[in-house]
């Protein structure tokens, strides 16, 4: 286990409109496309979506290549996917094909192109949304997206202090964790090779150290926090403000038509 | 003198084929003779954890060879598991990898993988714990509930215990009060004379290092650039200054003496030696 | 922290490495070579996710979602269904940490006691789990018809419960010695 | 002259332990530090020095005794904010003190906290990080640092919160050489340009050679009290406690165990050379 060669997300860094967009318009953006997808019933708005994302694409310098390859883990589920919708998709005329048990009918070969080509989309887009928002970009909008839920609440300030101290100690964890292996395998502990019972206890020389030192880091830092004042979301105020500009205002209506303008072609049954 | 453990242009790359990829060792042909006592120095990140990691088959090498006993220690899997018993690695705050109910079970780890039978395993741990200088009713306390000194003394004996030919140390001493520090150095000086065993030991003072090991090899940017008697290595100041490594506090002292005006031998680095240099300058002014 | 708080700094400290604990545990994939269909690997997500709740109690539960949550979020397979995986795996973690409720049970329950929390956890997750399976990838975003969706989810099974017997069988042990090693090393996480 | 900033009164602690009765951490510990000193605290592991620090900050109250900053008694919950705003903290490890995942956002963590608007944070920020030699760092992620710059970043959160005391656990524990004479320089600076009380707690004696005073602890009390110069000669007493002094001392009471007379309070590799030198001299050259 190469641990160390982890990175956080697929993040890479650059400076298009995309990377600059305010990561709360990007993550409404996304989720309107989501739903756009999902409305989507036939050529016209599928031709709509697909331009969109495209031309996001273009936009945002991410090469095709690197796309492709944050396609190829779903790549078998997609084929999956769109067999079974070829072959399972009931139909009203005369079946295209029939051999065995399998038919196929018009409604088939549609429902197959549509399913693969929606999940590709919905794949596509949320791989634009990791590609230009940092991890830590992600969790502060999602902090200031959830603050409404104060009023019902919803503990939305400690929900985001545990996020963010989580993304701060993951690498350190995950370095601690390749010590903590080496430290035993030198002890020749094995994580490699033997039966079930032998791997399962082998956690044990793992996850003990690894917990208690999680734990202790826990403690120590909780102290930090309080010797530096920290007394709870109460009356705090940020270095860093979120400020939406005309770009964001633009996209955000742009994502609403876009639902719009879908849900209305769908009607037409276009 | 024999060489037990030798490296071959070894080199080492973290990340190979990423944007992040490192060379950490370049070329690096280390040799630890039998029973020696090595000191290792060099400054942070310098690649001193990754050379030892490779030399009990931790991290494989990108190229060149890790040579135990002479055999390529990557030749079978059965060799590197071997070597890996034979050559003990004592990490950084080995502390923090403590995990079992009683110290005796968390000692016993290491023998336990090698697949001795109980009655070795019992005389193994004692030794190893009477070497660390635990007693005998600690070994069914929990190893959690130790002092920060004792903790790393169980981590050590736990090493220990295997009887390993070599026995490496990341900072052994970091942390300890000035006490603690000689108590563990002690331990594996007596290790060291009981069992005839290669000691290996990396530090950042060079206090201690003057005091404690037969020769010192330095580490720089992922290669060795020389290696000597402590002597010979102090004498190249100005460039473990470079190194950001320095030089003994005494060195320093008389290097002041010297340059004022004083004629003296500089090349001092410990306590003792800066005593009698002094003692004998003073009974050859008093002679004359 | 305010007096009168539930939440002291302590236990969000706690919480939040426990989170980044989850987190880690989506790459610590173990392969086992098993007779079911070639070499099988687990994860020790779900192992991870029983004792956040079986470590912390119920508020573990937040820890199990919220970590699982940021790894969909490197992850662009995942990152559509991240609120579900919060809510499916929040509530393993939640599950499992009902039977450690008080703080009294949560520093000295014993084995049996964690046993029924790691398998209420699993329980819960995989029937919210097969549901999400069922309702949002096969029909919504698969667009299966309702047959081939079953037949999808069957497929998930040998896995799932293979999975979900791992984490029953290493968390409560685990479990205890952790817990132990944190008393003697008077680390307190209330 | 100076005003007191930490005042304790027969402190007396032990943690809440199972075992009864629970071991004495701290037994009967009177200290007083002026505003603006540099105090070394010195004693062997488990003496009782972090808790004695996390006392100064009321993270621990007394279970005896009082401890007054800046005049408050900590053990007042209505002031504790006042308190920690006064009194800054740093600890061992630099990791588990960085709670933000970009610098400067850790380095606004106290003043968010204190509820200063965001122009002033920014403003401290920058001021803290300057001051530590950190500033091109603001950017970057703490986790790619090296030890002795994360513990830099680590003060830095300190500074920003504007305290006028800072306590440091062991700050360069875990730091090799270049951490720690980077990391020591800053404290000094600090404590010489902007004034900030410092009180340095430490394992090495040549850290502690260069305070204003020096403190040593043994077993939960404080045996020996006064000037770098003053204690170090007392090379058997601290023999005893577990400690020892700098290299140089050491070599001067050597020689004078061997019947050489020197004086024992040459601290500095400049003070040693010149006592041998004036030692080796005098008998070639009579003046
Ligand atoms: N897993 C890794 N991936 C990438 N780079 C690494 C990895 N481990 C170490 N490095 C880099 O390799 C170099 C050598 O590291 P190494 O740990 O061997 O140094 P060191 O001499 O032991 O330092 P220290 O005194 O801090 O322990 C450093 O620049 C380090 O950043
Ligand atoms: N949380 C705790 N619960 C119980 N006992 C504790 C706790 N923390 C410390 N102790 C005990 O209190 C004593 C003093 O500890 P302290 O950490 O103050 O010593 P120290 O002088 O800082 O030592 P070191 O040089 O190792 O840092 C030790 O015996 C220690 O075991
Ligand atoms: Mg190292
Ligand atoms: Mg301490």
């Amino acid at each position: 286990m190469a641990l160390k060669d982890i990175t956080l997300g697929q993040y890479f860094p650059g400076t298009t409109i995309i990377h600059r967009l305010d990561p709360r318009v990007k993550i409404i953006g996304t989720i309107a496309y989501i739903v756009a997808l999902f409305l989507a019933k036939w050529l016209v708005s599928y031709a709509i979506m697909l331009v969109l994302l495209a031309a996001l694409i273009a936009v945002s310098k991410i090469g095709l290549k690197s796309i492709l390859r944050g396609m190829k883990p779903i790549f078998i589920i997609v084929l999956i996917t769109g067999l079974l919708n070829l072959f399972y998709t009931p139909g009203q005329g005369e079946p295209l094909v029939s051999f065995w048990v399998f038919t196929i009918y018009r409604e088939g070969v549609w429902a197959a192109c549509a399913m693969v080509l929606r999940i590709a989309m919905l794949i596509t887009c949320t791989f634009l949304l990791t590609y230009t928002t940092s991890p830590i970009q992600l969790t502060d909008a999602l902090e200031r997206l959830m603050n409404p839920l104060k009023a019902i609440k919803v503990p939305v300030h400690e929900l985001s202090m545990m996020m963010s101290i989580a993304l701060r100690f993951i690498p350190t964890l995950i370095e601690e964790t390749d010590k903590i292996m080496s430290a035993q395998k030198a002890r020749g502990a094995d994580f490699d090779s033997g039966n079930l019972l032998q791997k399962a206890k082998a956690l044990v020389p793992l996850l003990v150290p690894l917990f208690i030192s999680a734990f202790r880091r826990a403690d120590e830092l909780a102290v930090a926090m309080e010797c530096r004042c920290y007394h709870g979301g109460e009356g705090r105020t940020r270095l860093r403000q979120l400020r939406l500009t005309g770009v964001d205002y633009a996209a955000l209506v742009l994502a609403v038509a876009l639902c719009v303008a879908i849900g209305v072609l769908g009607r037409f049954g276009w | 003198m024999e060489p037990i453990i030798e490296t071959r242009r070894l080199s080492h790359i973290y990340s190979a084929g990423t944007p992040f990829e490192h060379g950490a060792l370049v070329d690096v042909d280390f040799t630890a003779y039998r029973g020696e006592y090595l000191g290792i120095i060099g400054h942070t990140g310098s690649g001193k954890s990754t050379l030892i990691q490779h030399l009990n088959g931790l991290l494989k090498p990108t190229s060149g060879q890790v040579l135990f006993e002479g055999k390529d220690i990557w030749e079978t899997k059965e060799r590197t598991r071997q070597t890996r018993f034979q050559v003990g690695l004592v990490f950084q705050y080995p502390e923090y990898q403590l995990f079992e109910e009683t110290v005796y079970k968390d000692i016993s780890f290491g023998p336990h993988n090698m697949g001795l039978d109980e009655g070795e395993i019992d005389r193994r741990v004692r030794q190893a714990a009477q070497f660390v200088g635990l007693k005998e009713e600690t070994l069914e306390k929990s190893p959690f509930e130790l002092s920060g000194g004792q903790k790393r003394r169980v981590a050590i004996a736990g090493v220990i215990a295997m009887e390993p030919s070599v026995l490496i140390l990341d900072e052994p001493t970091a942390g300890l009060d000035p006490v603690g520090v000689e108590s563990i150095l002690g331990n594996i000086h007596d290790y060291h004379q009981a069992k005839n065993a290669t000691i290996i030991i990396v530090s950042h003072s060079m206090e201690e290092m003057a005091r404690t090991v037969d020769r010192i090899v330095v580490v720089n940017d992922g290669k060795i650039p020389f290696s000597g008697v402590p002597r010979e290595v102090f004498a190249h100041g100005d460039e473990l200054e470079q190194m950001g490594l320095g030089v003994p506090a005494m060195t320093r002292v008389f290097h002041r003496l010297r340059a004022m005006g004083v004629d003296i031998d500089p090349s001092v680095y410990t306590i003792e030696q800066a005593r009698d240099t002094i003692l004998a300058a003073l009974a050859r002014k008093e002679g004359k | 922290m305010k007096k009168g708080s539930s939440m002291t700094v302590v236990r969000l400290a706690a919480l939040a490495m426990m989170t980044a604990l989850v987190f880690v545990s989506n790459y610590l994939r173990i392969t086992i070579p098993i007779n079911i269909g070639g070499n099988t690997s687990f994860t020790l997500a779900n192992i991870l996710c029983c004792l956040s709740g079986l470590l912390l109690g119920p508020i573990g539960g937040l820890a199990s979602g919220l970590g699982s949550m940021l790894f969909d979020f490197t992850d662009p397979r995942f990152i559509s269904e991240f609120w579900l995986t919060f809510l499916t795996k929040g509530a393993m973690g939640l599950g499992a940490g009902l039977v450690m409720y008080s703080a009294q049970k949560r520093s000295e329950g014993g084995y049996v006691r964690c046993l029924t929390g790691a398998i209420l956890g699993c329980v819960i997750y995989y029937i919210l789990y097969f549901t999400k399976s069922y309702y949002y990838n096969a029909l919504l975003v698969e667009g299966l018809q309702s047959g081939p969706a079953l037949v999808t989810l069957a497929a998930k099974i040998p896995a799932s419960l293979f999975n979900g017997i791992i984490a029953i069988a290493a968390a409560p042990p685990l479990c205890l010695a952790i817990r132990q090693g944190l008393k003697r090393s008077h680390l307190a996480l209330n | 002259m100076s005003d007191t900033i930490l005042k304790t009164e027969g402190l007396r602690f032990s943690y809440q332990e199972e075992t009864i009765p629970a071991p004495v951490v701290l037994d009967g510990v009177d200290l007083e530090i002026q505003a603006g000193s540099f105090v070394a605290v010195l004693g062997h592991n488990g003496s009782g020095k972090s808790t004695l620090a996390k006392h100064l900050n009321a993270i621990l109250l007394p279970t005896g005794g009082k401890v007054y900053v800046d005049g408050i008694d900590t053990a007042d919950e209505d002031r504790l904010l006042d308190i920690r705003r006064t009194i800054g903290m740093v600890f061992q490890n630099p990791d588990n003190q960085i709670v933000a995942n970009v610098v400067e956002e850790d380095v606004a963590f106290a003043p968010e906290n204190l509820g200063v608007p965001p122009e002033e944070i920014r403003r401290r920020v920058d001021d803290a990080l300057k001051a530590v030699g950190m500033y091109e760092y603001r950017e970057h992620a703490p986790h790619l640092l090296s030890g002795g710059q994360k513990q830099r970043i680590a003060i830095a959160g300190v500074i920003a919160m504007q305290p006028r005391c800072i306590v440091l656990d062991e700050p360069t524990a875990m730091l090799d050489p270049i951490g720690r004479s980077e990391v020591l320089k800053t404290i000094k600076e600090l404590n010489r340009a902007s004034g900030v009380t410092v009180v340095l707690i430490t394992h090495h004696m040549d850290e502690a050679a260069q305070a204003d005073r020096l403190v040593v602890m043994a077993k939960g009390k404080v045996v020996a009290d006064g000037t770098p110069k003053d204690v170090f000669q007392r090379v058997e007493e601290l023999r005893a406690v577990g400690l020892t002094v700098p290299e140089t001392t050491q070599l001067l009471w050597e020689l004078r165990q061997a019947g050489v007379d020197v004086p024992l309070d040459a601290l500095s590799d400049q003070e040693c050379a010149a006592v041998l030198a004036g030692l080796l001299n005098k008998d070639v050259t009579p003046a």
